[in-house]
């Protein structure tokens, strides 16, 4: 039952990698990349509680927590174009957040 | 063939490998071979960890019963690869931090991060 | 069997930074390609590796490249396809191919690596060091010496990287008081 | 939630004027900090330690950066400070183990901390060390942050 739940995960993961190739606009990329993580962090849960250790769920935290760094850092970069300066470079661009 | 498909960790590693080695001399931009570099690295830490599974074991962490005393009779998988792959990572993304400075100076001496187009400054400078 | 699995979209993930020219989304993806292999890695059992991975990859990898493509440009030149590379590539994953097909299976219990030294640190540790993480135990203690040439190798690239980047001054000369 | 002038500044875009943004930023980053230290401490008995430990703390700085900008972040730890901190870690290993030698061990022969009972000098010995791991790890990672990210504001 959790092999199926796993190998599920891993074909999700397959789907969103196929976006983050393909994603004709930065926003997709972003998207599918921030989904494999998701998924990632349910892998881990679910392989946990199949080698009987749950207690290794500090490891899926571990990945929510940075992930979102990263994910701040792709949406910056992406705005801004630099991660230091907290101005905008080009004057009336488009709110995306 | 079945001994191919048995060794299929190898085999993976290697393929994982040979395709961050193909990044690193294919490619000119020196941002994309440093990431191929870092496809290598995690390569080799892959093959150490595969080496390392026990099958039927579980991680090098002695469980806790009741009364609070480890439990050791389980089968539990290596421990030395992971504690040399583990400083391995953070070691390899201190010297991805110093290639990508390195970079970063190149960038800003050359106005170019191509390897081609740096060796053909290079070889007019040396001509003039 | 999901390793294998896991394995595929991992190559997968590998051709996609290959095959792709723009760097940005190279960066998104190898983001998400060591989020895979720490995956890989916690069912593997190596959650002290997975740990790391999952710290480094996710966060600090990232950032590090972003902050990089912020001074260079943003999409690789288009490159003319050549023989060499990918003969020797060939070349070398054949004969490493081959190599390995002698090696124990994957997950061999009577493996060389597991009967001299990893048994013997699994079956000393909990009376020495009394410590439920044997890869703690190792780490700090009985491989000691390495741990603190690793931490000098971190400090010593962290160096390098303040004086190849100028470090405060550098940076506070062009630049007006902006907070 | 309207914001006062003094918040706004001169440019209404910045990223610290997004609101979900910051609120969002703003609670993960305590949470951030104070799961590095509970891997710092707690990795004696699950996964986890000092490398771990170091580069976590250093997402919850570098993000803080990437939200209120690189300025805020080297008023909350100055660089000067990483840069110290970095030698002070590396420094708090070899003294754990010089300090072995000056008890009468062997350089990182942790036994000689407690001369009741060498298992817990283990423990005292595992512990500093995995601090001056987890200290010059943290304050290199954000030595690089700072130097990367500056260069890339020109």
């Amino acid at each position: 039952m959790l092999s199926a739940a796993m190998v599920g995960v891993v074909v999700t993961m397959m789907l969103a990698l196929v976006r983050a190739t393909a994603g004709p606009t930065v926003f997709d990329r972003v998207l599918a990349v921030n989904m494999i993580g998701t998924k990632t962090i349910l892998l881990i849960c679910i392989g946990g509680f199949a080698a009987g250790r749950p207690d290794f769920v500090d490891l899926a935290l571990v990945y929510g927590l940075v992930n979102f760094t990263g994910m701040v850092a792709l949406v910056k970069f992406c705005r801004f174009g630099n991660l230091a300066s907290d101005q905008p470079e080009e004057a009336g661009a488009q709110e995306v957040l | 063939m079945s001994e191919v498909l048995g060794h299929w960790n190898q085999v993976a590693v290697i393929v994982l490998m040979m395709i961050g080695l193909y990044t690193v001399i294919s490619s000119d931009n020196l941002v994309k071979k440093v990431i191929g570099l870092n496809l290598f690295q995690v390569a080799v830490i892959m093959f150490y960890v595969s080496m390392g599974k026990v099958a039927g074991g579980t991680a090098p962490i002695f469980p806790v019963d009741e009364a609070g005393n480890y439990v050791t009779d389980i089968a539990f998988s290596n421990p030395l690869p992971h504690v040399l792959m583990l400083t391995a990572i953070v070691v390899g993304v201190a010297t991805t931090a110093l290639g990508l400075s390195l970079v970063i100076r190149i960038q800003e001496a050359y106005g170019t991060v191509e390897e081609d187009e740096i060796l053909d400054m290079d070889h007019r400078e040396a001509h003039v | 069997m999901i390793e294998p699995l896991l394995f595929v979209l991992l190559l997968a993930l590998a051709v996609a930074i290959l095959k792709l020219k723009d760097l940005f989304a190279i960066a998104m993806l190898s983001g998400a390609f060591s989020l895979v292999s720490a995956g890989l890695f916690t069912l593997m059992d190596a959650v002290d590796v997975a740990f790391t991975e999952a710290a480094v990859g996710a966060g600090f990898t990232t950032v590090l490249f972003l902050g990089t493509l912020a001074v260079t440009a943003n999409t690789e030149r288009q490159q003319p396809f050549r023989l060499g590379p990918l003969l020797v590539v060939l070349v070398v994953g054949a004969v490493l191919i081959w190599a390995g097909l002698d090696a124990p299976l994957y997950g061999d219990p009577t493996a060389p690596v597991h009967t001299h030294l990893g048994a013997e640190f699994i079956g000393r540790a909990p009376s020495e060091i009394d410590m439920p993480n044997i890869v703690t135990a190792v780490l700090a203690s009985y491989r000691g010496y390495d741990t603190m040439g690793e931490t000098a190798v971190i400090f010593t690239a962290g160096v390098g990287v303040m004086l190849l980047l100028g470090g405060r001054k550098g940076r506070d000369l062009d630049e007006e008081d902006q907070d | 939630m309207p914001l006062s002038e003094q918040e706004m500044g001169k440019s209404p875009m910045r990223m610290r004027d997004k609101l979900v943004l910051r609120v969002v930023s703003m609670a993960f980053i305590p949470f951030i900090l104070l799961f590095a230290l509970y891997v710092q401490f707690h990795g004696d008995y699950g996964p986890g330690g000092g490398f771990q430990a170091g580069v976590i703390f250093a997402a919850g700085v570098i993000l803080h950066g990437l939200i209120f900008g690189l300025r805020s972040a080297e008023r909350v730890i100055p660089p000067k400070v990483v840069e110290i901190m970095s030698a002070l870690g590396l420094l708090l290993y070899v003294g754990t183990g010089l300090l072995c030698v000056a008890l009468g061990g062997r350089f990182l022969e942790y036994g000689v901390l407690d001369h009741h009972d060498p298992v817990h000098g283990q423990h005292y010995g595992i512990i500093l060390v995995e601090a001056g791991v987890g200290i010059a790890v943290a304050s290199v990672m954000l030595c690089i942050y700072y130097a990367v990210a500056g260069r890339g504001r020109r």
